[in-house]
């Protein structure tokens, strides 16, 4: 499918969706709120089949923090980004969706390892690379660490 | 008094009578035990630390490398630098483990190995003790090294060394059977289980030419149970390395790890006389029947020789396993115990049984 | 005092004292290696009286097999910091007086009674003539025994293959 | 290899003195002929190193010819432990742990940049132990990002160096070459 | 000759070993700290006690290897006479032998054999 | 003896404990730390713990410019480090709209597909090894010296070359390069004779392999189980194929698929794919185009704000670069998705139910790199 | 008379074990104690049987047969009653005499 | 019956399968011709690295230890992880001017990863690759090095 219809379907299933500004994929901003509808349905319906989740990654944009979902689907060759974000910097949360790609419940540890951001329904939301007693979430921009960084 | 290195019988006796000439019996027989205990005792380390060495060296061949080579000539010595080092070593305690059964264990272990060996026969009249029921003996004090090992396990309180006893256990008791098994098909043929006995009848034709198929089946058998029973590669489960770090002897340091070491060397040298006696004629020459000229040309080289260079053919074969095979699962080791070695083991009994019955051996 | 009664009495100390701690001694895998310490010096023993295949079966069957899987067994029921319950002090009381004056009857009797010890010694027994003893039917020929105790055997498997596997249940 | 063709003998030479020119007996020198020449390493490697250290124990540059193949598990039973590769703060704790268990004497040889000062993770990283000696005191140090085998057979020998000087009658002034 | 010198050959065997680790507990150097006394388990501290949960497996070939064990070392003087003695010898055996053979038969059949 | 019989039944056969496998141990290639929960010797669940290693390198990343980020990629993934590199590089050119010259392209396709056969051979080496077959312990990595060589001569270091850079490669290759590539393609072929010869085809190894850790394929896509393992459950997954870079839309290779599921055809993949590797390099490594070996770059690289991704295949699986920036000379985010790192999520899955020495077999034959994992 | 060792020695030896055996079989309330109490108490009996054989008796080989027979039976009682005490302890997590008891009912 | 079979095929198959893995190493171990160990210390003499091999960084000399640096630093920048630290003097030259020049061109071997980004920077090409590799040391500080020899003096005309 190409990105204009993939954008049609997906708009079909959440309206409010933006799209973003993107070269290489079709890039799409959806409230988190419809996140794991949308991501069910995506992966459910057969003409667009997402299986396959290629990566998450958590970015923090400043203001707010967001989440990057790469997502392929493996039968109909398309590739689709979608992103989530959050104003909310001191207790983000977003809905897991390591039910739908089970290869999301590590990665979405490592979000909220890097970021705080925490995953509503995640099986075992552990800090994956840190100590658990390790304060503060070091990919974000506002991370400071007088102890352990020693700035070059 | 001539010296002969074809036959220690005269020797001995050449000794005996000259204690029993210069001191009362008693003492005679104090200083003679104490020769032979002396002797063995250097006899031991001699081929424990050879063994190690040679093992190292002989991996690195097949590895393509070369080995040891920089402490003495070819490295000879890197096992005595390595004894040195061990016997200089911290022994850690660890806590709330039982310490009287840690420090039993290795003593339990060198023990039986070295009991075990005091039945073999290196040469004519060269041994120290001659029993009646010599693989029996042999059999029955090498099973004791198996509770030194389950004890060493279970007294260091780590979750590793506990299931590399268990695992051991499992398996040496296990391949003891094989191991028992095959060695009675040759007294099935042989008719005795004394050593000298064993070596004598084989003087016209080993055992592994006289009883042919049946014994070569016995032969291999053996071969795979006694590799299995030394915990030996591919059957290292106990202390494999990959999944229980080091197995039963994990916390084990210094000498007393050095001795679990040298017990499996010994025992994998126990194994190799023991096969190449029982097999392959001991001291034996080499004899075709009939080839009196070849027979006697043959007999020109000593036994130790002919001992030590089967002894140390059936090593060889032992570390080509070690250093070839990937490690075999538990489950996998004991079905191949109780599966095919055992039930193969129990039918050549009787095949060999049929064999001497219709007297079809040569 | 001649080597065999000094090798005696080598052998019967130490059954006697590693009896002892077998049935005293706290930690349970410790009564076991005790134990087997008492059997390998009975083997000895039987080694001392010449009976060479006896001594011989003793340490397979009896330290290296049972031994062996008593060991087993402990491995899988106790745990390294366990200790026995010492049982009260009345119980050992009772027990010990029972023991010694069992003990003391039945020696003071032993020391009475008078044997005819032959003084042939037949040099060793060969392990011949204890195969020719086991395998012929005549008297003093123990085929039967020796087939009996095949079945016997397979009895004592059966049966604890039936209560040890693991049952869906 | 002759002595003058090793780096570093100032170190070497004020060990020496700071033993307090303790006599060389020849007990001590067969125990440390034993010692330097049976050294053998922990199976421990964080990273990239660690190939290297793979690499040495290959049949290319073979460890063994030093005796030193028998790679040991366990900690107890090894002499040198060989930190290949970058220790971060979740590991040191366990580095440490697995000093401590090792039995005496034993010691440590901090392979690669990463071991020896935090390497190329030492700025801007938040996890990253600035080299192996704030954790567990060091004997040798081999710079390189991996030290090629040859660097670390290198290594090995001036290891081996430093233990001909150890003596078993004051043990606690070999114990000041160094270590704390 | 044989009792004495199995004596000797287990002293022999205990002195090595006794003198070594008197040896090794007295001289090597020795260092104590909290970590060193603690079992090894990949760096990282034990969790609980060591304590390997019941594991049938392993046992239920304790069971029938010392039942094998038994009917071996009953081979043995069998062995030794069926040369001698021929025919009988090899019938009895044969009796024998097909008893055991049962025994392994049910054993398989049962699952016995299977490590689990 | 009814009574014992039917005595009540405990759960005391149901009851787990749990063992450390790691962070020091010698089965996990490094230190990934498994919590095993064993019931007898059967893997019941396990955790892995990692971080062990996790020095942050993302990071850093976003203090570092692009040339500078390399020296970190090469880290990552040390086994694969020209691959990592080659994904980053990509991602700038294609950000920055820069066409490399045709010789770095062969260039680097020639130095992937070394990367990838000696990757391979490490890992048939410590997989041999971790079965307790030590002496393909020595072959494999005897037979990777000849690559570290080639790699030596041309970029002056053995595995961490840090050879590419954004716009093409560091130095021109070696003039021996041609010759020494030829000859270890025709050594190895011989070479990997003796592979199959005291591994693949080995009874032991067969039964420690076969149907031990069956991952499906619909579990493979939905735990992104990418590269060699994805493809041993019939994922097609090969991004050399999906979507390819530098030269290998145009030559010609087949994706190695199996269909068994397990262990071993995880392993047969990998022992093919040196094969196919192989195949490659011959295609590419007499007909490499004359030309510089860099594209002119600024001084000063800065990317066009906006988002980057970047697909590769690694000896391992996907490697994603995954770029935010916005507009400076250093990345304003830098995400990698590392092959390893989803790869490791499925093991608990697919070692549950199987032996704890099966465990040791499953993990060698997926292949984690731990400072890929963790980054 | 063996070379010296009166037949007394051993019985005397043999009563000793015996009643150590019997001491630990009433002491002891752990399963797998009490059976290697029992298992002192027949290897007491062995010694017995072997020693009159050897001393009294020479002539023929009844109590040495007599102690085979008694040790391979004993490795059958030894296995089953280790069956036995296995398949208790995994139904009541214990192996002692009196806590089974209260368990039981 | 087909099990019965099965059973002995697989011993059969079972068994070759040993003897081929057996003749690999055993082929080895009969032909040491193939050993392709490199005996370190002792071919030290004729050990020859590749002349690309990165072993360290050093400044290159000529025989009038003179060396083309300028001191401008554009190495430390480009080093990603501060192996370099440029300590510049200033001089006044012979036409009056004042300006800057190396007085310490300091080297953190124990940092340097061998990236080659500061050799293939330095505008004057003052920077190269030795090929020494025997560095280990006891002391940690021995790994810091100063680059510019002593008494060195930058080439005229570089600048
Ligand atoms: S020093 Fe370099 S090669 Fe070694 S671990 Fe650190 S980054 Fe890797
Ligand atoms: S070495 Fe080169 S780049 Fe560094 S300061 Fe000198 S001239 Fe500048
Ligand atoms: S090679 Fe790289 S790391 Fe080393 S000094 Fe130069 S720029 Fe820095």
């Amino acid at each position: 499918m190409d990105n204009d219809s993939l954008k049609a379907r997906i708009l079909e299933i959440v309206p409010e969706a933006q799209q973003e500004e993107n070269k290489q994929y079709l890039t799409i901003l959806v409230p988190a709120a419809k996140l794991h509808d949308l991501a069910l349905k995506m992966k459910s319906t057969t003409d667009l089949a997402f299986d396959y989740l290629i990566c998450l990654s958590g970015v923090d944009y400043g203001k707010q923090l967001a989440v990057v979902y790469h997502i392929n689907s493996i039968l109909q060759k398309h590739t689709v980004v979608i992103k989530v974000k959050t104003d909310d910097r001191i207790n983000p949360s977003f809905d897991t969706v390591s039910d739908i790609w089970r290869t999301a419940e590590f990665h979405e540890r490592e979000a909220y390892d890097m970021f705080g951001i925490r995953f509503n329904n995640h099986p075992d939301l552990r800090r994956i690379f840190l100590e658990e007693d390790w304060k503060g979430y070091p990919l974000r921009k506002d991370y400071v660490d007088e102890v352990n960084i020693v700035e070059f | 008094m001539t010296f002969n290195i074809y036959d220690f019988t005269s020797f001995n006796r050449w000794i005996d009578e000259g204690l029993n000439s210069i001191m009362s019996p008693t003492w005679a027989l104090i200083t003679e035990m104490a020769i032979i205990g002396i002797v063995f005792l250097l006899f031991y380390a001699i081929v424990g630390l050879f063994l190690v060495y040679a093992e190292r060296k002989v991996c690195a061949f097949m590895q393509n490398r070369v080995g040891p080579n920089r402490v003495g000539p070819y490295g000879i010595f890197q096992t005595i630098a390595d004894f040195i080092k061990l016997l200089m070593k911290e022994l850690v305690y660890i806590k709330d483990s039982d310490k009287l059964l840690f420090n039993i264990a290795p003593f339990i272990v060198i023990i039986a190995s070295f009991m075990a060996l005091s039945a073999v026969p290196f040469a004519k009249g060269l041994h120290a003790i001659d029993f009646d029921i010599g693989i029996l003996y042999v059999i029955a004090v090498s099973s004791l090294g198996v509770v030194g090992i389950l004890l060493a396990g279970w007294s260091s309180n780590n979750k590793y060394s506990l299931i590399g006893a268990m695992r051991s256990g499992a398996q040496i008791v296990s391949y003891e059977l094989s191991v028992g098994l095959s060695l009675l098909t040759i007294i099935v043929l042989a008719g005795t289980m004394q050593f000298s006995e064993i070596v004598e009848m084989q003087r016209n034709g080993w055992f592994i030419f006289k009883g042919h198929i049946p014994a070569i089946i016995a032969f291999i058998v053996f071969l795979i149970a006694s590799t299995a029973e030394t915990n030996r590669g591919p059957f290292d489960l106990a202390e494999a390395e990959s999944e229980l770090t080091a197995g039963f002897h994990t916390e084990y340091s210094g000498i007393k790890f050095a001795f679990f070491f040298l017990a499996e060397y010994m025992n994998m040298f126990l194994v190799a006389s023991i096969a190449a006696t029982v097999f392959w004629g001991g001291w034996m020459p080499f004899h075709v029947s009939g080839w009196a000229g070849f027979n006697t040309i043959m007999d020109y080289i000593p036994p130790l020789v002919w001992y030590f260079g089967k002894t140390a053919f059936i090593i060889w074969l032992m570390m080509l396993f070690k250093w070839t095979f990937p490690r075999l699962r538990i489950d996998q080791l004991l079905t191949l115990e109780w599966k095919y070695l055992l039930p193969i083991n129990l039918v050549n009994i009787l095949f060999m049984a049929f064999l001497v019955l219709m007297h079809w051996h040569f | 005092m001649t080597n065999n009664q000094f090798m005696f009495l080598v052998f019967s100390v130490v059954i006697v004292v590693f009896s002892l701690l077998t049935v005293t001694s706290r930690r349970i895998l410790r009564a076991a290696t005790f134990l087997l310490f008492v059997l390998v010096s009975t083997s000895g023993l039987y080694f001392l009286l010449r009976f060479n295949f006896l001594a011989a079966i003793q340490l397979t069957l009896y330290a290296g097999g049972i031994v062996v899987l008593i060991i087993f067994s402990i491995l899988l029921t106790s745990h390294i910091s366990e200790k026995l319950a010492v049982p009260p002090v009345t119980k050992r009381i009772y027990a010990a007086i029972a023991a010694i004056a069992g003990a003391v009857l039945c020696i003071l009797t032993i020391l009475q009674t008078q044997f005819v010890q032959k003084t042939l010694d037949p040099a060793r027994v060969h392990i011949r003539t204890i195969g020719e003893g086991m395998l012929s039917t005549g008297k003093y020929g123990y085929a039967l025994p020796f087939e009996v105790i095949s079945v016997l055997l397979l009895a004592a498997m059966i049966g604890s293959i039936i209560l040890a596997k693991k049952r869906k249940d | 290899m002759k002595e003058k063709d090793f780096r570093d003998n100032e170190t070497l030479e004020l060990f020496k003195r700071s033993g307090g020119n303790v006599l060389m007996t020849s007990i001590d020198a067969v125990i440390d002929w034993g010692r330097s020449n049976s050294v053998w390493p922990l199976t421990f490697a964080t990273s990239c190193c660690g190939i290297e250290m793979m690499a040495t124990g290959a049949s290319r540059h073979d460890f063994a010819r030093f005796g030193i193949e028998v790679y040991r598990a366990s900690p107890r039973q090894a002499d040198v432990i060989v930190v290949a590769g970058t220790i971060v703060n979740k590991m040191a704790p366990v580095l440490k742990r697995l000093y401590d268990q090792m039995s005496e004497p034993r010691y440590v040889i901090a392979m690669g940049a990463c071991a020896v000062s935090g390497g190329p993770f030492y700025y801007n990283s938040y996890h990253v132990v600035r080299g192996v000696d704030q954790i567990i005191p060091v004997d040798v140090y081999i710079p390189g990002c991996p030290p090629r085998p040859e660097a670390l057979l290198y290594g090995i020998m001036q290891l081996q160096r430093k233990i001909k000087l150890e003596t078993i009658t004051r043990p606690e002034e070999s114990m000041i070459m160094g270590r704390k | 000759m044989s009792a004495e010198s199995l004596i000797l050959f287990f002293i022999v065997g205990a002195f090595l070993v006794g003198i070594a680790l008197l040896f090794s507990s007295l001289v090597p150097p020795t260092s104590t700290n909290s970590q060193k006394a603690e079992a090894y388990e990949c760096g990282i501290p034990t969790e609980g006690i060591t304590w390997l949960q019941f594991n049938v497996g392993y046992y239920l070939f304790a069971i029938i290897f010392l039942v094998f064990d038994v009917e071996t070392v009953f081979i043995f003087p069998w062995a030794i006479m069926m040369k001698s003695m021929g025919m009988t010898a090899f019938i009895e055996i044969i009796i024998f032998f097909f008893v055991l053979g049962v025994g392994l038969l049910y054993a398989w059949k049962k699952g016995a054999l299977k490590w689990e | 003896m009814k009574e014992i019989i039917n005595l009540p039944v405990s759960k005391i056969e149901e009851e787990e404990y749990h063992i450390n496998m790691g962070p020091q141990h010698p089965s996990t290639h490094g230190v990934l730390r498994l919590l095993v929960s064993l019931q007898g010797e059967i893997v019941k669940s396990l955790k892995p713990h990692c971080g062990y290693i996790h020095r942050g390198i993302e990071k850093m990343c976003e203090k570092d410019t692009y040339p500078q980020v390399i020296h970190l990629t090469d880290r990552m993934d040390y086994l694969s480090a020209h691959i990592n590199n080659h994904a980053v590089c990509l991602l700038v050119e294609k950000a920055l709209e820069i066409e490399v010259p045709e010789r770095v392209k062969y260039i680097r396709t020639i130095m992937d597909e070394l990367t990838r056969i000696q990757s391979h051979q490490l890992w048939w080496s410590s997989f041999g090894m971790d079965l307790g077959g030590l002496t393909c312990f020595f072959y494999g990595l005897r037979d990777r010296e000849m690559i570290l060589d080639i790699w030596e001569e041309t970029t002056g270091s053995r595995f961490l070359q840090s050879y590419n850079c954004p716009g093409g490669v560091m130095q021109d290759i070696h003039p021996n390069f041609q010759k020494k590539v030829h000859a270890f393609i025709k050594t190895f072929k011989k070479k990997i004779k003796d592979y199959d010869r005291i591994l693949s085809g080995n009874v032991i190894f067969e039964n420690r392999s076969q149907g031990v850790g069956i991952l499906s394929k619909e579990d493979a896509i939905s735990y992104g189980v990418t590269g060699p393992s994805g493809r041993g459950s019939g994922w097609s997954c090969d991004i050399r194929k999906i979507e390819p870079y530098s030269m290998y839309g145009q030559v010609h290779f087949n994706e190695v698929l199996r269909y068994e599921c397990d262990t071993y055809s995880r392993y047969m993949v990998r022992m093919q794919e040196m094969h196919e590797s192989m195949n490659i390099i011959e295609q590419l490594i007499d007909n490499i185009p004359a030309g510089d070996h860099s594209a002119k770059m600024k001084a000063v690289i800065k990317l066009p704000a906006g988002e980057y991704f970047q697909r590769v295949e690694s000896a391992r699986g996907e490697l994603d670069v995954y770029v935010v920036s916005d507009g400076n000379k250093t990345p304003y985010r830098m995400k990698f998705r590392t092959p390893s790192f989803t790869n490791l999520g499925v093991l608990d899955h697919i070692s549950r139910g199987m032996k704890i020495a099966d465990l040791v077999a499953i993990g060698a034959s997926l292949d984690l790199v731990i400072p890929d994992i963790d980054r | 008379m063996f070379e010296g060792v009166p037949v007394h020695w051993f019985l005397v030896l043999a009563t000793t074990m015996f009643f150590i055996g019997i001491y630990g079989f009433l002491v002891r309330k752990n399963l797998i104690t009490m059976l290697m109490s029992l298992e002192l108490i027949l290897n007491s009996v062995c010694i017995n049987f072997v020693a009159f054989n050897k001393i009294l008796f020479p002539e023929h080989l009844e109590g040495m047969f007599f102690t085979l027979f008694i040790i391979a039976v004993a490795a059958a009682e030894a296995s089953v009653a280790i069956a036995i005490i296995i398949n208790i302890y995994r139904r009541l997590v214990n192996i002692d005499v009196e806590k089974m008891n209260e368990m039981k009912y | 019956m087909n099990s019965f079979f099965r059973y002995f095929s697989d011993i059969f198959h079972g068994v070759k399968s040993l003897l081929i893995g057996m003749s690999v190493t055993g082929r080895y171990f009969f032909s040491p011709g193939q050993i392709v160990t490199q005996q370190y210390p002792e071919n030290r003499k004729n050990l020859q690295m590749f002349e690309r091999f990165k072993g360290e960084v050093i400044m290159l000399h000529d025989i009038n230890n003179q060396h083309r640096c300028n001191g401008c630093g554009i190495c430390e920048n480009n080093c990603p992880n501060g192996s370099i630290e440029i300590i510049s003097a200033r001089i006044t030259g012979e036409d009056g001017k004042s300006k800057r020049i190396i007085d310490k061109h300091i080297y953190h071997l124990g940092m340097c990863t061998f990236c080659g980004l500061c050799v293939k920077n330095c505008p004057s090409n003052a920077l190269g690759f030795g090929n020494e590799f025997e560095h280990a040391v006891f002391d940690r500080s021995k790994l810091n090095k100063v680059l510019n020899q002593p008494g060195s003096s930058i080439i005229k005309g570089v600048e």
